[in-house]
């Protein structure tokens, strides 16, 4: 075992650990300040990834350049959500939403979701990771129900039902993989390991590798929130606590698409399998263009930024089924920026709703005037998530749309409309939001800004500023990705 | 030599539109009464009445402004100017490549513009009435007029008056459709411009029927007397304007002798005195509009003048 | 023996299918139970079978999960749950059965083209197999999607887990098929329970959207 | 030693500083002064600065600063083109700062105008510096960014919010549309370095959509018909000098954006792309004059006036099209500087304008002309100053705006040269478009000032305003007088001009200082020229030769009475002619057909005392025409979708199984 296999088990069991000890320990602002210890712990062990020698791929677990970008930003987005949370489940537990019970409990699920999700990025196993995904997934059910109200109950329950179903179809297409894997590979487990997969998938079976493939977009695409199959993500993001809507968009998702991505060069790496790129355009464009629609006609502050969350999921599948450098490098750093830039969104979200005591976008009126932090908070949010320069999604659209126009125009067209239509509705909502006369309660926010505004400088400075090395990095996976 | 010549030339004009414009006038005035079998009031009428007009005092309304006062002598001085630089009898005045024909329509604009605020300065319902319908007529006109200028420049191939009387004086330009058509254009324009019939009566103060009456009808005394005087100038302007371009017969080039200057004087004089039968003849044949016919009726040279610019493709000499 | 073998397997997933279309012209709640019921002991028949001649114990595992839980224990559940919820009478069919039949085939149909076209380098028991745990997949959502009510739904969903255990143990050496087949297991237990727990939600299907609105904050 | 585009980074970068300083100083009193006092220095020194570029006409100058695009880097470019607009940016920018210092006083929400007005300036300058489609984007987007958060300042006024976000969407409407533009010109290999596409072939097709997409992108930013609506509802929201920044510097920025594409990066242009500037351009400038002419806002008069000049300048950058696609470089050369003569003297007098709508505005609180009156009486200074704008803005000589459109009209004059038969026919249509906009414009002048500053008082506010602080007519005055001069001396900033068209096209126009008398002559004597010092001069001498006549021979005497009303002196203001009143004859004629204007009369029965009510009704033709079912639609299918929200989950899982059915038959049928 070398250091770095140890940093790649650190990330796991330094979760599960807490989780353990979480699930033990009363008292809020202990278990709050151990949430955040092990979630900057794990950071800090998926950030010495990158200064380690990576090990050789064994039969679980992998380290290489493209799970290292997910699992880093994976860890540090959880990090400052504990962050955040520990203010938000302050305030819910002077409020009476929360009682201690469930809190131990909510912290103990925190750790364990983060544990799925980590086991998903790091697993060289095909099963293994459809394993650690339904293991995030059903903990984010638990906690989007955690307020036993009736909507949140409803909103957990269909999550849930979705969620199965798209588990058993992931289930399936794993599968299949397996079944055409095995006269290749030979039976048993490498017939599963994602490294011997690649190396041979030229000579597997390209029927079944169709096959697989649809079942696996479908299954882990209803996690990723593609329409038609989002229906859950917006009741979810809505009705669970903010920082699990911070979670959901910002990180579940992408543990969704992380796992599309990998069959997507799998199947890729077979010359005689359907190219995937134009069901993930297609599917990606349907999510965009709906999404664009949906917004127009909310009334939930969270809801609307949830059909967000699948508008800029369907870019970036658009961006990754269109393929090439370009393309490939915006998809990545647009799924980043989306993570960071939705988060904060969430953190900004929840506070306010807090301070309105409503989740009502007509009852939240000019936020900038009661609560300039937040309220400026939001626009700068808003602002990036729809794509305004000087921050980060600007520059990931800038390429997407760009290289897409010069390939293929036809495909530009839709795509251009729909992010100018949900520009038109954010903003729409934004002005009512945090402009005009102010409603509602005014008083001060307790609020821990940090967090926010560390993502929003981080977009910004990437927005203006990549680093070279980052970059280079990049780019390697953006080729990975073919 | 010569440049001193042309300025000699340029003063000569200078003073001589101005001392002939308000005869025309008168002449025309004459002209219409005896056609009407009126004796009429002596051609000299005109000059009596500024003189009388210099004399009297000024009564000014209490809300009358600075611009009010300035506008007589604004418009006074650019009209004068713009009629200063149309060759009468003879090219070649020294500074009339200071501003081509473009230069001179906007000239008159510039005194349509102040003469439209001062007729709103003092705040009366007539000043607006006049006003208004002032900058309506001018809306239709200007572009008409910038039509036929087009037209005769395409022609030409220059907006500079002095080259284009001596391009249409020279054989070389034939009886043309489009200049034809620029012609009435620029009749049409100048009836509107210069408030006669069948636009505006400058006899009348008729208060529901006039229009450039109704804007000056708060000025007295000598400002009146200015902004008469120039009227009378516009007056002559327009038909210099039309003679020079059109009917350049026997205007002095350039470099002639004094024999050609008295020539082209001669003939000048010979041309104002037809156009103000016909003006006369016309004015007492037809009756005034009503304002809202005037659009169309500048709506007409407005498409005359764009008929002739692109008509001019098409025709060459018969 | 390979031949037997094969027709065994073959006749087993075959009346697998069988089975789902069975439960597709169910009306009644305690039938489609009891049709499912059969549906799990068959596939714990198919299961025992694929154990026997891949000779791998542990899916023998896997196939008494399916006998002792699926066929037995949870049909007992789901027998209780509808008694108390007072729903046995319910037709709860929400397209008619014809069309939901012609669906069936359609998607058996479907299954078939989609699993012959792989070629014959994959062992053809295999394939066969795969293809009729397919049309079960399918035929499991199509249960879904046509009924009203939750008891049903989860008997859908059960009904297409099948299909998945059975492409599972199809697949010869597949690992993780046990633990699999228990995450199931865990999984429809929670619906269950969940079906039990929460009874206002016992209809899947809400006539009434207005309370629905309510529900989802987005009242007008 | 800097070179000269660093130099002129780095007063963007210590705006960019002035934007931090403004948010930490937004407590303090002093912070306008600070703020305003800063920008008015970076932006001299900018100016003094680039001009020396533009009049040397030097070697472009390049830098490229390691941010951006991460493999390309910003590439930041001075030529003499951008010097241009680096002065019109900067010139303004001055200008506004001047004015800002004084008018910036009367600001309710200091906090929400100080730290973005410095970024908007930031922004500007850096559009016009950028070298490579990335930051050339960036920075646009930025600058349309800022601008909107300074729309936004007064955003309590339902109005302005509304404006705010039309606005944005329309920005960001045109950058998708620049976007895919640059997408184009790039190619699939994502060379976006303005250098790279300047060096790439470009089909005819291809020229054809860059250009169309251009239209679309810039002209939305420009204001050009029909992608003018959000103009004049976002430029009278905005503080008065940011609304001159923004009307008379931001949409040049816009038409920089289209001249360096099309002029610069996209090769020699076809003559049917120039049919269709042409087209766009006047039509562009008969509609905004026309709409200004309804307007009884002040300062959205001021920006529909913005859209007809936007019109002028496209339809003379039209022409330049034309006549380079035709090889005629040196009528190019006259249209091109024509436009950007135009586009100088339009910053300047509608910057003076809207700062003077600024001071009726914080001296009476409003914006109606119909409440004003009089003003001339109590604001001598302002009124005078706006006059000259007016007079500018009606092109009317001697000032600058004549002269600009005198080059225009001359260069309409070139038509007969070009070998298209369309070209032929159309260019005189243009001109006579360009004409009536011209003539329709000073009626609307004549409506905005003598409303406004003539006559008497309509209302209280107006009766009780007083003459504003010096720094607003300082700034005021200092534009009036480059009006001014730029109208008597218009030779010697034609050879300023000269550079940038010799650098685009190839050719440039006569040397001008050379000619007698300071005239300029476009191509020869013989043909057309024009001195606006002679006419001035001309003018001034007749006038005072008249004056010195009559006071020396005629009466002195003045009497001051009552106006006389034929026998019904009515002392109430409400008397006067109204400014609705005042357009109803242009109404008749022009507004029946493009605004479908009627006029309703409501006679109450006999007995009635009520007074009879003359109402007019009037439809917007872009907005109802296109705007209105566009957005209809949208919602309409927003709707429709909506009803996803509220589906069952039964009904949720037949949309995966639908799904799932259609890809596995798609699949079937496909692989």
């Amino acid at each position: 075992m070398t250091a770095a296999s140890d940093a790649a088990a650190w990330v796991l069991l330094i979760p599960i650990g807490a989780a353990a000890v979480l699930a033990a320990l009363p008292g809020y602002r202990l278990t709050a300040g151990l949430n955040i210890l092990a979630s900057l712990s794990t950071f800090l062990a998926a950030l010495s990834l990158f200064v380690l020698e990576r090990p050789q791929p064994g039969h679980y677990l992998l380290v290489d350049d493209l799970n290292i970008v997910f699992i880093v930003l994976n860890t540090f987005v959880g990090f400052t959500t504990s962050v955040f949370s520990a203010s938000y489940i302050a305030h819910e537990i002077e409020t009476g939403r929360l009682t201690p019970g469930y809190l131990r409990f909510y912290h103990a699920m925190y750790q364990i979701m983060m544990f799925g999700m980590n086991l998903a990025f790091v697993s060289n196993n095909i099963g293994l990771m459809w394993v650690a995904v339904e293991i995030a997934t059903l903990t984010t059910v638990l906690m989007v129900g955690i307020y036993r109200t009736h909507a949140a109950l409803e909103a957990a329950w269909k999550y849930f039902i979705l969620g199965s179903v798209g588990i058993a179809l992931a289930l399936f297409g794993t599968i299949l993989v397996y079944m055409a894997a095995r006269p290749v590979v030979g039976e048993g487990q490498d017939a599963m390991v994602w490294t011997l997969l690649i190396n041979q998938a030229a000579t597997f079976d390209p029927a079944l590798l169709n096959l697989a493939f649809i079942f696996l977009l479908l299954g882990y695409g209803t996690k990723v929130g593609l329409a038609p199959l989002h229906a859950w993500l917006p009741d979810a993001h809505a009705e669970g606590p903010t920082p699990i809507s911070a979670v959901l968009s910002g990180l579940l998702l992408n543990v969704a698409l992380y796992a599309v991505l990998r069959f997507k060069i799998l199947l890729a790496a077979n010359p005689y399998a359907i190219s995937p790129g134009p069901l993930m355009v297609t599917m990606g464009l349907t999510s965009l263009l709906f999404a664009a629609f949906m917004l127009y006609r909310r009334r939930d502050i969270k809801r609307l930024f949830a059909y967000s969350s699948i508008e800029h999921m369907g870019i970036i599948v658009f961006a990754f089924g269109m393929g090439g450098p370009l393309a490939n490098f915006a998809g990545l750093l647009h799924m980043v920026m989306h993570s960071l830039t939705k988060s904060g969104i969430f953190y900004a979200v929840g506070h306010i709703a807090q301070v309105k005591g409503t989740q009502r976008i007509a009852d939240i009126r000019g936020l900038t005037e009661t609560h300039p932090v937040l309220g400026w908070g939001l626009v700068v949010g808003v602002v990036a998530i729809a794509g305004l320069p000087p921050l980060g999604i600007f520059m990931t659209e800038f390429l997407i749309v760009s290289s897409t126009f010069a390939r293929q125009p036809l495909l530009a067209i839709p795509l251009v409309l729909g992010l100018l239509l949900a520009f038109g509705a954010l903003m729409l909502r934004l002005t009512g939001l945090a402009f005009g006369e102010p409603e509602g309660n005014a008083k001060p926010a307790e609020a821990s800004y940090v967090p926010m505004f560390a993502h929003f400088a981080l977009v910004l400075t990437a927005g203006v500023y990549l680093p070279g090395p980052l970059v280079v990095w990049f780019q390697h996976v953006a080729s990975l990705l073919g | 030599m010569v440049v001193i010549s042309d300025i000699l030339v340029q003063l000569v004009q200078m003073t001589l539109v101005l001392l002939l414009a308000p005869l025309f006038t008168g002449f025309v005035r004459k002209i219409k009464a005896r056609l009407l079998r009126r004796k009429g009031a002596s051609v000299f009428q005109p000059y009596r009445d500024l003189l009388r007009l210099l004399r009297k005092e000024v009564v000014l309304a209490e809300n009358a402004s600075w611009l009010f006062r300035v506008t007589p002598y604004i418009t006074f001085a650019a009209i004068w100017v713009a009629a200063a630089l149309v060759p009468t009898f003879a090219t070649g005045l020294q500074f009339s490549w200071s501003a081509d024909l473009i230069a001179i329509v906007a000239l008159l604009g510039s005194a349509r513009f102040f003469l439209a605020l001062a007729g709103m300065d003092v705040g009366t319902s007539f000043g607006g009435i006049g006003s208004s319908r002032e900058v309506m007529i001018a809306a239709l006109a200007e572009p008409a007029m910038l039509l036929m200028v087009f037209c005769v420049a395409l022609i030409a191939g220059s907006t500079q008056l002095s080259t284009v009387a001596t391009f249409m004086a020279s054989s070389e330009v034939g009886l043309r459709i489009s200049l034809g058509m620029a012609m009435i254009a620029l009749i049409m324009v100048a009836l509107a411009e210069n408030a006669r019939i069948p636009v505006d009566n400058p006899a009348t103060h008729l208060e529901l029927t006039m229009v450039h009456e109704a804007m000056i009808l708060e000025y007295s005394g000598r400002h009146l007397a200015m902004i008469e005087f120039g009227a009378f100038l516009k007056l002559l302007f327009y038909v210099s304007l039309i003679i020079c371009v059109f009917f350049p017969w026997q205007i002095t080039i350039v470099g002639a002798g004094p024999a050609s200057y008295l020539a082209g004087a001669g003939a000048y004089i010979f041309k104002l005195a037809v156009a103000s039968l016909l003006l006369a003849a016309f004015e007492t044949a037809t009756a005034k509009m009503r304002v809202f016919r005037v659009p169309e009726f500048l709506g007409a040279a407005l498409m005359l003048g764009l008929l002739g610019t692109l008509l001019r493709f098409v025709s060459r000499s018969f | 023996m390979p031949n037997l073998a094969f027709d065994i397997a073959h006749l087993l997933a075959g009346s697998l299918v069988l089975v789902s279309f069975m439960m597709l012209y169910q009306d009644r709640l305690y039938a489609l139970l009891n049709v499912f019921a059969l549906h799990a002991v068959v596939l714990a028949c198919s299961v025992a079978w694929q154990a026997y001649i891949q000779n791998a114990p542990h899916l023998y595992v896997t196939a008494v999960i399916a006998l002792v839980f699926k066929a037995v224990i949870i049909p007992v559940a789901l027998h209780r749950i509808i008694k108390q919820l007072g729903i046995h009478r319910d037709i709860e069919t929400a397209v008619g059965i014809g069309l939901t039949m012609l669906a069936g085939m359609g998607l058996v149909a479907l299954s078939m083209v989609l699993m012959l076209r792989v070629t014959g380098t994959a062992d053809p028991l295999a394939r066969e197999d795969l293809a009729f745990a397919l049309s079960v997949v399918l035929l499991g959502l199509l249960v879904m999607v046509t009924r009203r009510n939750a008891v049903s739904q989860v008997v859908g969903f059960m009904s297409l887990e099948n299909g998945l255990v059975l492409a599972a143990t199809g697949a010869k050496g597949m690992p993780l098929v046990v633990e699999i087949s228990v995450a199931f297991s865990i999984l429809i237990a929670f619906i269950v329970i969940g079906v039990f727990l929460f009874r206002i939600r016992e209809r899947f299907d809400t006539v009434d959207v207005g309370a629905l609105d309510e529900f989802r904050g987005e009242r007008r | 030693m800097t070179s000269a585009v660093a130099q002129q980074l780095w007063c963007v970068a210590t705006l960019l500083g002035t934007t931090v300083l403004a948010i930490a100083t937004s407590r303090s009193r002093r912070s306008t002064a600070i703020v305003y006092g800063a920008t008015l220095a970076i932006s001299l020194i900018a100016l003094s600065r680039c001009l020396p570029v533009l009049v040397a006409g030097g070697n472009a100058t390049e830098l490229v600063l390691p941010v951006g695009l991460p493999w390309l880097g910003a590439h930041f470019r001075l030529d003499a083109l951008a010097a241009f607009f680096l002065a019109v940016v900067n010139l303004g920018g001055a200008a506004a700062s001047l004015y800002g210092l004084g008018y910036g006083s009367h600001e309710t929400a200091p906090h929400r105008v100080l730290p973005f007005f410095p970024a908007f300036l930031a922004g500007m300058n850096l559009v016009v510096l950028a070298d490579d489609a990335f930051t050339f984007l960036l920075c646009w987007e930025f600058m349309s960014l800022a601008s909107w958060a300074l729309v936004m300042a007064h955003h309590r006024e339902a109005d302005n919010a509304r404006a705010g976000y039309v606005y944005l969407v329309m920005a960001s409407f045109g950058t998708l549309a620049l976007l895919l533009a640059f997408g184009l010109l790039s190619g699939a290999g994502g060379g976006y370095g303005f250098a790279t596409m300047r060096a790439a072939q470009h089909s005819p097709s291809e020229a054809g959509l860059v250009l169309a997409l251009m239209l679309l992108g810039a002209g939305s930013k420009a204001g050009l018909a029909p992608l003018h609506v959000w103009l004049p509802l976002a430029h009278p929201a905005a503080p008065s000098h940011v609304s001159a920044l923004m009307s008379g510097v931001m949409t040049k920025v816009a038409i920089y954006g289209f001249i360096r594409v099309v002029f610069d990066l996209l090769g020699p242009p076809n003559w049917s792309s120039a049919v269709v500037v042409l087209v766009l351009g006047s039509a562009t400038a008969v509609l905004g004059i026309l709409s200004a002419l309804m307007e009884k806002d002040l300062k959205r008069l001021l920006a529909y006036s913005t859209i007809e000049n936007i019109g002028v300048i496209f339809a003379s950058l039209g022409l330049a099209l034309a006549f380079q696609a035709n090889g005629l470089g040196l009528a190019a050369a006259l249209a091109f500087t024509a436009a950007l003569f135009h586009i100088l003297n339009h910053s300047f007098f509608k910057s003076l304008l809207f700062f003077g709508a600024g001071a009726v505005l914080s001296s009476t609180g409003q914006r109606n002309i119909e409440t004003l009156g009089g003003l001339i009486h109590r604001m001598p200074l302002t009124s005078f100053a706006f006059l000259v704008g007016c007079v500018a803005i009606s092109a009317l000589p001697p000032f600058n705006g004549f002269a600009s459109e005198w080059l225009v009209f001359q260069a309409i004059l070139q038509s007969p040269d070009l070998p298209q038969w369309g070209l032929k026919v159309m260019v005189p249509a243009v001109g006579a478009s360009l004409a009536l906009a011209a003539a329709l414009a000073a009626a609307c002048f004549v409506k905005a000032f003598g409303i406004t500053f003539l006559g008497r008082a309509r209302s209280p506010v107006a009766e009780a305003a007083g003459e504003v602080d010096r720094c607003s007519l300082a700034a005021m005055f200092a534009l009036a007088v480059l009006c001014f001069l730029a109208g008597i001396l218009p030779g010697l900033v034609i050879d300023v001009l000269s550079p940038v068209a010799q650098a685009l096209l190839g050719h440039r126009m006569p040397v001008q200082a050379s000619d007698p008398w300071l005239s300029i002559v476009p191509i020869e004597e013989s043909r057309s020229s024009y001195n606006g010092l002679l006419v001035f001069v001309f003018i001034t001498a007749t006038a005072s030769l008249a004056v010195y006549f009559i006071h020396r021979f005629a009466s002195h005497a003045i009497r001051r009475g009552p106006a006389w009303g034929c026998g019904f002196t009515d002392p109430t203001p409400a008397a006067q002619y109204s400014g609705v009143s005042f357009v109803q004859p242009i109404r008749r004629v022009f507004g029946t057909l493009v605004f479908q204007a009627r006029e309703h009369v409501e006679m109450p029965p006999p007995g009635d005392l009520r007074p009879a009510r003359l109402k007019v009704e009037m439809h917007d033709p872009v907005w109802e025409g296109l705007y209105a079912p566009v957005s209809g639609a949208v919602w309409f299918l927003a709707d429709r979708l909506n009803q996803l929200q509220f589906l069952t989950i039964r009904r949720y899982l037949s949309l995966v199984f639908a799904t799932l059915v259609t890809l596995l038959l798609v699949l079937a049928i496909w692989s």
